[in-house]
């Protein structure tokens, strides 16, 4: 089965989004910078857009079977712009927390005061 | 008091990043020349400025006191290379102070002449660079090209073309070639339209007035106090200018000549100039006021020019000849401040009967001009500490002598 | 084009690849003519404004050779690379930049039909990649490792994404008005006399092309707005540390970008390649006619097209070598609030304008289209568009 | 050797650039060439999108996330920056720990996603060429009975999307044949109002959370620095 001959399916496309997805998760757990880990979440979101929009295309599928249509690009764009707000809002709070501890190594946030 | 107007409305700042240390120079394309400037800044906002200077010291004074009077005059050239005559006039009116001499009436008139040609020129550099320090490069062109047509004018005089040595103490080494007067009437009359293209590129110019009007603004008293003179000083509000208001020897040089000093006292300026109305935002004492202040003194000048060439013409006397090389100065001293165009050049001179002067001080304008800067730009943006300083007109030549 | 190598037997996946290449060269022959002719125009015109001659010695009395000319000793010069810098993001800043700005040219149609990509979010694409060029920009300030190279930077990354905005919703203004983000579609729909360009289509679209303009100089990083390489402050902005080919690369990304942003204006309110007088709809040169004519008219159109692109530039070229710079702060305020709330409103206006008068600003007849049950795609996509003199069929899709 | 599939190849492009890039932020260190790496993996991302016939979708990841979320993310990184770009090592412990369950949650995700044949996506033989970048032909017009696989004409994307945000969702218009159930067929308008009211409100925080320090309240907040020459009498 030559993967450049054949037709690509949902399932490669699933693939993608889990890389993407898992990648997401270890930056999380292992970046110490708060950026560090904004950046993780903007990849975990990534990765399940992508799986959306693979379901609700309808050129991925054979001929026929129904997918979810339209509604997969449209819940990836709410939440393409549902991320950007929350990466406005992780950033005043990476600055305001800045501001508090002067770096932005995670670790040093450990009180729970101020 | 200025402190306080500056920190009240220093610009609110989101986000407290570190103070950075920035330097100005001295290499840095807008200082006119080697002056380092340091910058405490936060982000845009500049909280501190320390300019550094020095760096063109050539020990001026020093070397006076091994050169006979006559053969120091080319030093005072390089004094304030934009205005060389100037320097030469300042020079040459002291040593006659000094010997208690007094030139032939001609050769007063053919002073005020090069004088205020020389002053056009320095006005016209000034124009240019303030432009350019404000991101406009036409003005620059222009202007250069009218200083160019005076240059040629001086070059045809005393054969220099930046450093002339031609105002002896005493009088002039040769009168102008003929046809001379006959060219520098030519080019004022085809210098009136440049000034209305300056003041429609410049002068009223909206981006021009936003980056100028309510910048850098000079109190009258902070200008008395810092020792500014010149335009920095009549554009804050007062009304003093040697040529008119100076020792005698230096208003005598202007018996006669009727002309006015640009000052905006009362926030207006003396006659109904015909030039671009002075716009609401400006306040006395702002860069905009320095700039405009200088743009209509350049007028004055040509008024001045005017009527020299009238009275040279009609004056069938004799051009005095300069002192002798070995002039002996008498036991004494003498101090003197003349109008330069960018501000009072004072020079003392202390003979102790030799031909050699005992001792020479030299009151630079441009260094107290500067010394305002730090509390001028404090609170201000980075982009308004060029502008002004080229407000201000400073030479290094003339601050580090 | 792939069809004809295909036919000479060469192998099928080559013959894409090199239909693909050949477009692609194409391409960036426009973008980098467009720049040489932009550099040329601008020493030229910049010679004029102050009396001078500008340059005549390279290739012939205009100096027609003098960018190729700049071309090569840019290329000799020394590639230096400071040593505080960060190696990899330094290299390749230059390149995000120019490719932000030759993506533009993929969706730009130079006449009707014309275009490398006919995308059917045209507009929309354009917007989104011109918002590439900040990381250019970002990583060529940062990697340069100097205080005032990060300076410059972020001038400039705070001017073009604020001026962004304002280019966004002048760009929605016009969308609205055609109803549809394919750009070709837009260019066919000012076909006609010049009362048809979307300039005078009403009084709302004649304010948002002004702010149009103001927002294209500011994004572009032209005088009045060219904060980041103030040369009286920052030195050069960002470019301080470059020098050679890479500098030759941002050189390109800034008058390709100042070529694109009005070719865009041209296209979106200017009538793109319909001329003022509609000579090629004249002379019969529509492709009804036959190829050949329509493959004529497309090339007056096309011309049409790069004049009006060249006189863009002229304006902003003139806009330089007159104007003082603005203040950083003079900038973004000018932008939150002098664009932003104008062209919202003139939206609103517009959204009112052609709910009720969906004619243009002289009123031709228009047959609006009456919506057939039930499905509007189909309204939408049978109608056509036929200019009889002039009289151009709107499709405004009726929204129940 | 039958034709290459081109749509395939691409998408083999992207996905390689995609996972790499991903895997490369996960492993830089600097933090500045971690949102570059971000960039390139999101832009692969968007022209993904492109790929599975969402054009409005790609350019809409384009503009909103590389364009804005990412140059917040560098001011985010330039406003932070402590000293030269500080880059905080973790433990080794933490990584092989992070790794595992990453290792662990791939696999799971893998079984799951090649394991449902219906998603293996069409065969070759039973099906035409797919359109790789023709626009398949307009609808017929013709009511087939029943459910019946609506082509979706990815030429006209953008004007579904946009119609779906009005209410009007016109791709399952057609495919509704008992006219009672065509007003459940309500788009996603109640969804988008209430979205953009979210939007404002949490843009409004962003910048009320990111206010000014400056002013009194904070004790530590550094006031412009003392005039040391300043006219004040009281001034040592």
């Amino acid at each position: 089965m030559n993967i450049f001959t054949e037709p690509v399916g949902l399932s490669h496309f699933l693939v993608v989004g889990a890389v993407l997805f898992v990648c997401g998760i270890i930056c999380m757990a292992t970046k110490r910078n708060v950026l560090g880990v904004l950046m993780g979440i903007e990849l975990v979101l990534n990765g399940a857009n992508l799986n959306f929009v693979a379901f609700g295309s309808s050129v991925l599928r054979p001929p026929g079977t129904d997918g979810i249509g339209m509604d997969g690009q449209m819940i990836a764009l709410f939440v393409i712009v549902l991320a950007a707000a929350e990466a406005a809002v992780a950033l005043a709070i990476a600055l305001s927390y800045y501001h508090a501890h002067a770096t932005v190594d995670v670790d040093r946030g450990v009180e729970l005061r101020g | 008091m200025q402190a306080e107007r500056a920190q009240s409305d220093t610009v609110e700042f989101d986000v407290r990043t570190d103070e950075m240390l920035i330097n100005m120079g001295p290499q840095h394309p807008s200082t006119h020349g080697v002056l380092r400037v340091v910058l405490r800044t936060d982000g845009e906002v500049v909280s501190e400025v320390t300019p550094h200077i020095g760096y063109l010291h050539r020990s001026a004074e020093k070397i006076a006191e091994k050169l006979t009077v006559r053969q120091y005059l080319p030093y005072t050239d390089r004094l304030d290379y934009l205005a060389a005559m100037n320097m030469n006039l300042g020079w040459a009116l002291t040593v006659e102070k000094l010997l208690g001499r007094r030139v032939s009436e001609k050769t007063r008139h053919l002073r005020v002449i090069i004088a205020e040609l020389n002053r056009i020129a320095s006005h016209l550099v000034a124009a240019g660079c303030f432009g350019l320090d404000l991101g406009s490069f036409t003005p620059f062109m222009w202007t250069f090209r009218e200083r160019e047509k005076i240059v040629d004018l001086f070059e045809e005089i005393c054969g220099a073309r930046l450093t002339y040595s031609y105002l002896l103490p005493g009088g002039v080494t040769a009168g102008p070639p003929d046809g001379w007067f006959g060219r520098c009437e030519a080019f004022l009359d085809q210098f009136d339209p440049v000034i209305d293209e300056l003041h429609a590129l410049l002068t009223s110019n909206a981006i021009f007035i936003k980056r100028t009007a309510d910048v850098g603004v000079l109190p009258p008293e902070m200008a008395i106090d810092y020792g500014c003179t010149g335009p920095v000083l009549r554009a804050s509000g007062v009304d003093w200018d040697l040529r008119r208001d100076g020792e005698p020897i230096c208003t005598e040089m202007y018996d006669g000549y009727t002309w006015q000093v640009i000052a905006p006292t009362g926030g207006r300026y003396p006659d109904d100039h015909p030039y671009p109305p002075v716009p609401p935002e400006a306040v006395v004492g702002d860069s905009w006021h320095r700039f405009f202040v200088r743009m209509l003194e350049v007028v004055q000048s040509m008024y001045l020019i005017r009527q020299g060439i009238e009275k040279y013409s009609a004056d069938d006397g004799e051009l005095d000849k300069p002192i002798k090389i070995k002039e002996k100065l008498p036991k004494g001293e003498a101090y003197l401040e003349t109008e330069a165009p960018k501000g009072q050049m004072g020079f003392m001179i202390v003979g102790d009967g030799s031909a050699v002067p005992w001792r020479v001080r030299i009151r630079s304008s441009s260094f107290c001009n500067i010394s305002p800067l730090p509390e001028l730009c404090r609170g201000v943006l980075i982009a308004d500490m060029p502008a002004i300083l080229a407000s201000l007109d400073i030479v290094l030549g003339e601050i580090d002598r | 084009m792939a069809e004809l190598l295909i036919s000479i037997s060469i192998p099928d996946w080559l013959a894409h690849t090199i239909a693909a290449l050949v477009q692609c060269g194409l391409l960036l022959a426009i973008a980098l003519c467009s720049a040489a002719v932009g550099i040329w125009l601008e020493r030229k015109v910049s010679a004029r404004i102050q009396d001078r001659l500008g340059p005549t010695r390279v290739g012939g009395k205009f100096g027609w050779l003098q960018p190729p000319a700049d071309g090569l000793k840019l290329i000799c010069k020394e590639d230096i690379i400071p040593a505080a810098a960060d190696h990899i993001l330094f290299r390749i800043a230059p390149y995000v930049c120019f490719c932000a700005t030759f993506c533009v040219f993929l969706a730009l149609p130079f006449a009707n039909g014309w275009v490398a990509v006919e995308l059917n979010a045209g507009a929309f694409f354009l917007l989104a990649v011109a918002g590439l060029e900040i990381f250019g920009v970002i990583l060529g300030g940062y990697a340069s490792g100097s205080k005032w190279s990060l300076y410059g930077a972020m001038r400039e990354a705070a001017q073009v994404v604020s001026y962004e905005i304002p280019l966004g919703l002048c760009v929605v203004v016009v969308v609205i008005l055609t109803g549809t983000m394919n750009l070709v579609e837009i260019g066919n729909q000012q076909a006609g006399w010049f009362f048809n360009w979307h300039i005078f289509h009403d009084p709302f679209t004649f304010v948002v092309f002004w702010v149009y303009v103001t927002c294209a100089v500011a994004s572009s990083n032209r005088a009045p707005f060219d904060l980041p390489e103030a040369e009286s402050e920052l030195v050069a902005g960002f470019l301080t540390e470059y020098s050679g080919f890479r500098w030759v690369f941002f050189f390109m990304g800034e008058y390709a970008s100042m070529f694109v942003v009005s070719g865009l204006g041209a296209l979106l309110f200017l009538g793109g390649w319909n001329g003022p007088i509609p000579i090629a709809s004249l002379l019969g040169l529509t492709p009804d006619g036959g190829d050949v004519f329509g493959w004529i008219g497309n090339l007056l159109g096309m011309c049409n097209f790069i004049a009006k692109a060249f006189a863009g530039m002229t304006f902003m070229i003139w806009l330089r070598w007159t104007l003082p710079r603005l203040r950083i702060d003079q900038v973004i305020t000018t932008c939150l609030k002098y664009c932003v709330p104008i062209v919202s409103a003139m939206l609103a206006g517009v959204m009112l304008w052609s709910f009720f008068l969906p004619g243009g600003l002289i009123l031709h007849v228009r047959s609006r289209y009456v919506a057939q049950p039930p499905s509007a795609v189909q309204s939408r996509a049978e109608s056509s568009i036929t200019a009889e003199g002039g009289c151009a069929t709107r499709n405004t899709m009726d929204i129940r | 050797m039958d034709a290459i599939n081109w749509h395939s190849c691409f998408f083999l492009l992207f996905a390689a650039i995609a996972c790499g890039f991903a895997v490369a932020v996960v492993v830089v260190g600097d933090i500045v060439r971690m949102a570059c790496c971000l960039v390139v993996s999101l832009a692969a991302v968007a022209g993904l999108f492109f790929l599975a016939e969402a054009e409005f979708l790609g350019a809409a990841q384009l503009m909103v996330y590389v364009g804005g979320t990412m140059v917040l993310l560098i001011f985010g990184v330039m406003l932070t920056a402590r000293g030269p770009f500080v880059s905080m090592k973790t433990g080794g412990g933490q990584w092989v720990l992070a790794i595992v369950i990453g290792v662990a949650l791939f696999a799971v995700l893998l079984q799951a996603a090649t394991s449902t044949s219906a998603w293996n996506g069409p065969k070759a033989n039973d099906q035409a060429a797919v359109p790789a970048a023709n626009n398949s032909p307009l609808p017929q017009a013709g009511e087939g009975p029943g459910v019946r696989a609506v082509e979706g004409d990815s030429q006209d994307a953008a004007g579904q999307l946009g119609l779906g945000l009005l209410g009007v969702r016109e791709d399952r218009l057609r495919r509704q044949d008992k006219p009672v159930l065509l007003g459940g067929m309500s788009g996603y308008l109640l969804v988008f109002e209430i979205i953009s009211v979210h939007l404002v409100v949490v843009l409004v925080g962003a910048a009320y959370l990111a206010r000014a320090r400056r002013r009194g309240r904070n004790p530590e907040s550094r006031s412009p620095l003392p005039d040391p020459r300043s006219p004040k009498p009281e001034s040592p």
